[in-house]
Protein backbone atom coordinates (compact mmCIF):
# COMPACT_ATOMS: atom_id res chain seq x y z
CA UNK A 1 0.00 0.00 0.00
CA UNK A 2 1.41 2.95 -1.28
CA UNK A 3 0.23 6.67 0.25
CA UNK A 4 1.33 8.54 -2.56
CA UNK A 5 -1.63 9.26 -4.76
CA UNK A 6 -0.46 11.60 -6.96
CA UNK A 7 2.15 13.71 -7.70
CA UNK A 8 2.08 17.40 -6.13
CA UNK A 9 3.67 20.29 -8.34
CA UNK A 10 5.64 22.11 -5.68
CA UNK A 11 7.28 19.05 -4.35
CA UNK A 12 10.94 20.28 -4.69
CA UNK A 13 9.83 23.61 -3.45
CA UNK A 14 8.79 21.38 0.05
CA UNK A 15 11.50 19.18 0.35
CA UNK A 16 14.07 22.42 0.12
CA UNK A 17 12.16 23.64 3.17
CA UNK A 18 11.89 19.81 5.27
CA UNK A 19 16.01 20.17 4.50
CA UNK A 20 15.98 24.14 5.63
CA UNK A 21 14.41 22.71 8.87
CA UNK A 22 16.39 20.10 9.55
CA UNK A 23 19.70 22.17 8.31
CA UNK A 24 19.22 24.89 10.36
CA UNK A 25 18.69 22.57 13.45
CA UNK A 26 21.93 20.35 12.63
CA UNK A 27 23.96 23.96 12.03
CA UNK A 28 22.98 24.71 15.94
CA UNK A 29 23.99 21.51 16.97
CA UNK A 30 27.01 21.62 15.14
CA UNK A 31 28.32 25.03 16.64
CA UNK A 32 27.09 23.53 20.10
CA UNK A 33 29.62 20.63 19.80
CA UNK A 34 32.38 22.76 18.41
CA UNK A 35 31.58 24.89 21.29
CA UNK A 36 32.05 21.65 23.95
CA UNK A 37 35.27 20.65 22.02
CA UNK A 38 36.86 23.60 22.72
CA UNK A 39 35.93 23.88 26.13
CA UNK A 40 37.05 20.40 26.57
CA UNK A 41 40.20 21.34 24.97
CA UNK A 42 40.74 23.86 27.49
CA UNK A 43 39.66 21.39 30.03
CA UNK A 44 42.11 18.82 29.06
CA UNK A 45 44.80 21.19 29.02
CA UNK A 46 44.18 22.44 32.54
CA UNK A 47 44.49 19.43 33.73
CA UNK A 48 47.76 18.09 32.25
CA UNK A 49 49.35 20.78 32.99
CA UNK A 50 48.43 20.51 36.50
CA UNK A 51 49.33 17.01 36.45
CA UNK A 52 52.34 16.51 34.41
CA UNK A 53 54.50 19.49 35.76
CA UNK A 54 52.61 20.34 39.08
CA UNK A 55 55.97 22.43 40.52
CA UNK A 56 56.83 24.07 37.04
CA UNK A 57 55.87 27.65 37.18
CA UNK A 58 53.41 28.19 34.75
CA UNK A 59 53.41 30.09 31.92
CA UNK A 60 49.70 30.73 31.02
CA UNK A 61 46.85 32.22 31.90
CA UNK B 1 16.76 43.97 -5.52
CA UNK B 2 13.79 40.76 -5.35
CA UNK B 3 14.78 38.11 -2.78
CA UNK B 4 13.09 34.68 -3.16
CA UNK B 5 12.81 33.66 0.50
CA UNK B 6 9.33 32.80 1.76
CA UNK B 7 9.15 32.09 5.34
CA UNK B 8 8.42 28.97 6.47
CA UNK B 9 6.35 30.03 9.46
CA UNK B 10 3.91 31.83 7.09
CA UNK B 11 3.80 28.95 4.42
CA UNK B 12 1.67 25.99 4.06
CA UNK B 13 4.72 23.91 5.10
CA UNK B 14 3.65 25.15 8.86
CA UNK B 15 0.53 23.87 8.91
CA UNK B 16 1.50 20.85 11.09
CA UNK B 17 4.11 21.24 13.94
CA UNK B 18 5.95 18.53 15.13
CA UNK B 19 6.19 18.41 19.19
CA UNK B 20 9.16 18.13 21.46
CA UNK B 21 10.84 15.74 18.66
CA UNK B 22 14.28 14.06 20.50
CA UNK B 23 17.29 14.09 18.63
CA UNK B 24 17.77 10.57 19.25
CA UNK B 25 15.64 7.43 19.38
CA UNK B 26 16.24 3.92 20.06
CA UNK B 27 16.68 2.19 17.14
CA UNK B 28 13.98 -0.51 16.15
CA UNK B 29 11.58 0.39 19.23
CA UNK B 30 8.26 2.11 18.86
CA UNK B 31 8.85 5.62 18.27
CA UNK B 32 5.72 7.93 19.13
CA UNK B 33 5.07 11.35 17.12
CA UNK B 34 3.21 13.96 18.34
CA UNK B 35 1.44 16.88 16.43
CA UNK B 36 -0.24 19.88 16.31
CA UNK B 37 -2.70 20.24 13.20
CA UNK B 38 -3.25 23.75 13.03
CA UNK B 39 -6.66 25.52 12.16
CA UNK B 40 -5.47 26.32 8.49
CA UNK B 41 -5.31 22.67 7.78
CA UNK B 42 -8.36 20.67 6.99
CA UNK B 43 -7.81 17.02 8.30
CA UNK B 44 -8.56 13.85 5.67
CA UNK B 45 -8.36 10.30 6.11
CA UNK B 46 -5.57 9.86 3.70
CA UNK B 47 -3.50 12.24 4.73
CA UNK B 48 -0.11 10.67 6.33
CA UNK B 49 2.89 10.98 8.59
CA UNK B 50 6.39 9.60 6.97
CA UNK B 51 9.20 9.11 8.49
CA UNK B 52 11.83 10.16 5.71
CA UNK B 53 15.60 10.43 5.66
CA UNK B 54 17.19 14.14 5.57
CA UNK B 55 17.60 15.31 1.67
CA UNK B 56 14.54 13.44 0.43
CA UNK B 57 13.54 14.77 -3.09
CA UNK B 58 9.96 13.47 -3.27
CA UNK B 59 6.88 12.58 -0.83
CA UNK B 60 7.62 8.93 -2.45
CA UNK B 61 11.27 8.72 -0.90
CA UNK B 62 9.37 8.07 2.82
CA UNK B 63 11.13 5.32 5.00
CA UNK B 64 7.82 3.94 6.33
CA UNK B 65 4.65 5.90 7.02
CA UNK B 66 1.02 5.79 9.65
CA UNK B 67 -1.87 7.31 8.23
CA UNK B 68 -3.00 10.49 10.62
CA UNK B 69 -6.03 9.42 12.42
CA UNK B 70 -8.97 11.72 11.95
CA UNK B 71 -9.54 13.63 15.22
CA UNK B 72 -13.11 12.20 16.45
CA UNK B 73 -15.92 15.60 16.07
CA UNK B 74 -13.46 17.35 14.18
CA UNK B 75 -14.54 20.60 14.07
CA UNK B 76 -13.99 22.96 11.02
CA UNK B 77 -11.30 26.18 12.14
CA UNK B 78 -10.21 24.04 15.08
CA UNK B 79 -6.31 23.36 16.75
CA UNK B 80 -6.00 19.21 16.81
CA UNK B 81 -3.10 17.26 18.92
CA UNK B 82 -1.89 13.70 17.52
CA UNK B 83 -0.30 11.04 18.71
CA UNK B 84 0.72 8.59 16.88
CA UNK B 85 3.61 5.22 17.46
CA UNK B 86 5.39 4.08 14.87
CA UNK B 87 6.34 -0.02 15.52
CA UNK B 88 9.48 -0.72 16.60
CA UNK B 89 9.85 -3.05 13.07
CA UNK B 90 9.03 -0.29 10.67
CA UNK B 91 11.78 2.27 12.52
CA UNK B 92 14.95 2.55 10.98
CA UNK B 93 18.29 1.31 12.23
CA UNK B 94 21.40 2.75 13.83
CA UNK B 95 22.88 3.56 10.54
CA UNK B 96 24.27 6.96 11.49
CA UNK B 97 21.75 9.47 8.87
CA UNK B 98 18.93 11.68 9.91
CA UNK B 99 15.79 11.68 9.63
CA UNK B 100 12.42 13.81 9.91
CA UNK B 101 8.99 13.44 10.56
CA UNK B 102 6.59 15.00 7.67
CA UNK B 103 2.91 15.68 7.48
CA UNK B 104 1.61 14.60 3.99
CA UNK B 105 -1.82 15.68 2.73
CA UNK B 106 -3.94 13.08 1.01
CA UNK B 107 -3.10 15.29 -2.38
CA UNK B 108 0.98 14.51 -2.05
CA UNK B 109 1.67 18.03 -0.62
CA UNK B 110 3.91 18.62 2.37
CA UNK B 111 2.36 20.68 5.37
CA UNK B 112 5.25 20.31 8.31
CA UNK B 113 8.40 18.79 8.86
CA UNK B 114 10.21 18.24 11.81
CA UNK B 115 13.57 19.04 13.15
CA UNK B 116 16.40 15.33 12.56
CA UNK B 117 16.68 12.90 14.49
CA UNK B 118 19.05 9.93 14.48
CA UNK B 119 18.97 6.10 15.48
CA UNK B 120 21.25 5.46 18.12
CA UNK B 121 21.83 2.53 20.78
CA UNK B 122 23.12 5.44 23.38
CA UNK B 123 23.24 8.80 23.88
CA UNK B 124 27.00 9.94 22.86
CA UNK B 125 27.01 11.60 27.00
CA UNK B 126 26.74 8.07 28.13
CA UNK B 127 29.65 6.62 26.04
CA UNK B 128 32.01 8.19 28.37
CA UNK B 129 30.47 5.22 31.41
CA UNK B 130 32.38 2.68 29.01
CA UNK B 131 35.56 3.49 29.23
CA UNK C 1 24.84 45.59 -12.12
CA UNK C 2 23.14 42.04 -11.57
CA UNK C 3 24.26 39.03 -12.77
CA UNK C 4 20.62 37.13 -13.11
CA UNK C 5 18.99 38.04 -16.14
CA UNK C 6 16.55 35.53 -16.48
CA UNK C 7 14.62 33.39 -14.26
CA UNK C 8 15.76 29.69 -14.46
CA UNK C 9 12.56 27.34 -14.27
CA UNK C 10 14.63 24.61 -11.96
CA UNK C 11 15.77 27.00 -9.33
CA UNK C 12 14.16 25.20 -6.53
CA UNK C 13 15.15 22.18 -7.39
CA UNK C 14 18.96 23.57 -8.19
CA UNK C 15 19.13 24.98 -4.48
CA UNK C 16 17.92 21.83 -2.72
CA UNK C 17 20.57 20.33 -4.40
CA UNK C 18 22.90 23.10 -3.37
CA UNK C 19 21.38 22.23 0.28
CA UNK C 20 21.96 18.85 -0.31
CA UNK C 21 25.61 19.23 -0.73
CA UNK C 22 26.03 21.71 2.28
CA UNK C 23 24.04 19.42 3.87
CA UNK C 24 26.06 16.52 3.56
CA UNK C 25 29.19 17.87 4.98
CA UNK C 26 28.03 19.46 7.99
CA UNK C 27 26.81 16.23 8.82
CA UNK C 28 29.57 14.81 8.67
CA UNK C 29 31.20 17.44 10.69
CA UNK C 30 28.87 17.48 13.77
CA UNK C 31 29.57 13.51 13.52
CA UNK C 32 33.01 14.11 13.94
CA UNK C 33 32.74 16.66 16.52
CA UNK C 34 30.26 14.38 18.46
CA UNK C 35 33.44 11.82 18.62
CA UNK C 36 35.93 14.64 19.58
CA UNK C 37 33.48 15.28 21.97
CA UNK C 38 33.52 11.91 23.40
CA UNK C 39 37.14 11.40 23.42
CA UNK C 40 37.41 14.68 25.06
CA UNK C 41 34.92 13.70 28.19
CA UNK C 42 36.75 10.34 28.27
CA UNK C 43 40.14 11.95 28.78
CA UNK C 44 38.56 14.58 31.00
CA UNK C 45 37.36 11.67 33.27
CA UNK C 46 40.58 9.94 33.42
CA UNK C 47 42.49 12.98 34.11
CA UNK C 48 40.15 13.95 37.04
CA UNK C 49 39.67 10.55 38.40
CA UNK C 50 43.98 10.34 38.39
CA UNK C 51 44.27 13.91 39.98
CA UNK C 52 41.46 13.99 42.56
CA UNK C 53 41.16 10.85 44.01
CA UNK C 54 44.81 9.07 43.53
CA UNK C 55 44.88 6.70 46.28
CA UNK C 56 41.15 6.40 46.73
CA UNK C 57 39.86 3.03 45.10
CA UNK C 58 37.99 4.10 42.13
CA UNK C 59 33.79 3.29 42.13
CA UNK C 60 33.54 3.76 38.45
CA UNK C 61 34.12 2.17 35.62
CA UNK D 1 8.68 1.54 -5.58
CA UNK D 2 9.58 4.98 -8.29
CA UNK D 3 12.49 6.76 -6.19
CA UNK D 4 12.56 10.53 -7.15
CA UNK D 5 16.43 10.55 -6.51
CA UNK D 6 18.58 12.03 -8.83
CA UNK D 7 22.37 11.47 -8.78
CA UNK D 8 23.94 14.29 -7.81
CA UNK D 9 26.95 13.48 -9.48
CA UNK D 10 25.26 13.14 -13.02
CA UNK D 11 23.56 15.92 -13.22
CA UNK D 12 24.04 18.95 -14.49
CA UNK D 13 24.70 20.54 -10.98
CA UNK D 14 27.96 18.91 -11.29
CA UNK D 15 29.46 20.82 -14.27
CA UNK D 16 31.64 22.92 -12.00
CA UNK D 17 33.47 21.38 -9.49
CA UNK D 18 34.65 23.57 -6.29
CA UNK D 19 38.34 22.81 -5.53
CA UNK D 20 40.01 22.56 -2.15
CA UNK D 21 37.38 24.64 -0.53
CA UNK D 22 38.34 25.66 3.27
CA UNK D 23 36.19 25.15 6.20
CA UNK D 24 36.36 28.63 7.34
CA UNK D 25 38.34 31.74 6.08
CA UNK D 26 39.42 35.21 7.11
CA UNK D 27 36.34 37.31 7.33
CA UNK D 28 36.51 40.39 5.13
CA UNK D 29 39.72 39.32 3.64
CA UNK D 30 40.66 38.59 0.49
CA UNK D 31 39.46 34.82 -0.78
CA UNK D 32 40.36 32.74 -3.38
CA UNK D 33 37.87 30.40 -5.21
CA UNK D 34 39.34 27.35 -7.59
CA UNK D 35 37.31 25.76 -9.91
CA UNK D 36 36.94 23.03 -12.37
CA UNK D 37 34.76 23.85 -15.83
CA UNK D 38 33.86 20.10 -16.73
CA UNK D 39 34.19 19.45 -20.57
CA UNK D 40 30.18 19.06 -20.36
CA UNK D 41 30.19 22.76 -19.38
CA UNK D 42 30.37 25.64 -22.40
CA UNK D 43 31.43 28.71 -20.42
CA UNK D 44 30.25 32.40 -21.55
CA UNK D 45 31.05 35.65 -20.81
CA UNK D 46 28.12 36.28 -18.48
CA UNK D 47 28.05 33.18 -16.52
CA UNK D 48 29.01 33.97 -13.02
CA UNK D 49 30.38 32.55 -9.59
CA UNK D 50 28.52 34.02 -6.67
CA UNK D 51 28.85 33.40 -2.70
CA UNK D 52 25.45 32.48 -1.09
CA UNK D 53 24.50 32.09 2.80
CA UNK D 54 23.01 27.96 2.29
CA UNK D 55 19.48 27.54 2.07
CA UNK D 56 19.38 30.07 -0.44
CA UNK D 57 16.42 29.73 -2.80
CA UNK D 58 16.81 31.69 -6.12
CA UNK D 59 20.25 32.58 -7.61
CA UNK D 60 19.03 36.81 -6.56
CA UNK D 61 20.17 35.53 -2.99
CA UNK D 62 24.22 35.65 -3.58
CA UNK D 63 25.40 37.77 -1.16
CA UNK D 64 28.45 38.85 -3.78
CA UNK D 65 29.13 37.74 -7.36
CA UNK D 66 32.34 37.83 -9.27
CA UNK D 67 31.91 37.13 -13.51
CA UNK D 68 33.78 34.07 -14.12
CA UNK D 69 36.72 34.65 -16.56
CA UNK D 70 36.33 33.67 -20.44
CA UNK D 71 39.23 31.13 -20.84
CA UNK D 72 41.78 32.14 -23.92
CA UNK D 73 41.68 30.18 -26.75
CA UNK D 74 38.90 27.87 -25.23
CA UNK D 75 38.51 24.85 -27.22
CA UNK D 76 35.36 22.86 -26.68
CA UNK D 77 34.93 20.05 -24.99
CA UNK D 78 38.10 20.83 -22.78
CA UNK D 79 38.65 20.92 -19.42
CA UNK D 80 39.14 24.00 -17.25
CA UNK D 81 41.36 25.54 -14.42
CA UNK D 82 40.07 28.74 -12.81
CA UNK D 83 40.75 30.66 -9.80
CA UNK D 84 39.32 33.89 -9.14
CA UNK D 85 39.38 36.24 -5.86
CA UNK D 86 36.93 37.88 -4.09
CA UNK D 87 37.97 41.06 -2.59
CA UNK D 88 37.87 41.67 1.44
CA UNK D 89 35.71 44.73 0.89
CA UNK D 90 33.04 41.61 -0.29
CA UNK D 91 33.51 38.91 1.94
CA UNK D 92 30.59 38.37 4.53
CA UNK D 93 32.01 39.29 8.07
CA UNK D 94 31.90 36.85 10.82
CA UNK D 95 28.41 35.82 11.56
CA UNK D 96 28.04 32.18 12.00
CA UNK D 97 26.71 31.39 9.12
CA UNK D 98 27.64 28.92 6.30
CA UNK D 99 28.29 29.78 3.14
CA UNK D 100 29.26 28.36 -0.61
CA UNK D 101 30.30 28.60 -4.04
CA UNK D 102 27.30 28.65 -7.00
CA UNK D 103 28.41 29.15 -10.40
CA UNK D 104 25.64 30.16 -11.73
CA UNK D 105 25.31 30.27 -15.88
CA UNK D 106 23.78 33.12 -17.70
CA UNK D 107 20.72 31.85 -18.23
CA UNK D 108 20.42 31.49 -14.65
CA UNK D 109 21.27 27.84 -14.07
CA UNK D 110 22.70 26.56 -11.29
CA UNK D 111 25.64 24.18 -12.32
CA UNK D 112 28.18 23.77 -9.27
CA UNK D 113 27.91 24.51 -5.63
CA UNK D 114 30.75 23.89 -3.44
CA UNK D 115 30.99 22.34 0.12
CA UNK D 116 29.86 25.47 3.22
CA UNK D 117 32.12 27.30 4.45
CA UNK D 118 32.24 29.85 7.50
CA UNK D 119 33.79 33.44 7.98
CA UNK D 120 35.53 33.84 11.31
CA UNK D 121 38.81 35.23 12.87
CA UNK D 122 40.47 31.84 14.64
CA UNK D 123 40.00 28.59 13.86
CA UNK D 124 38.66 26.19 17.07
CA UNK D 125 41.38 24.28 17.62
CA UNK D 126 43.65 28.05 18.44
CA UNK D 127 40.87 28.63 20.76
CA UNK D 128 42.91 27.00 23.74
CA UNK D 129 45.39 28.88 23.34
CA UNK D 130 43.38 31.68 24.46
CA UNK D 131 43.26 30.35 28.18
Amino acid sequence: ESPVSVCAGDESVASHFALVTAYEDIKKRLRDAERENSLLRKRVKQLEDKMFKPEAPSTEG
Amino acid sequence: LVKGNVSIETSSFAHVIFQNVGKSFLPQAPLECHYTLTPALTPHPKDWVGIFKVGWSTARDYYTFLWSPMPENYVEGSTVHRVIVFQGYYVPRSDGEFYQFCYVTHGGEIRGASTPFQFRQAMPSGEELLT
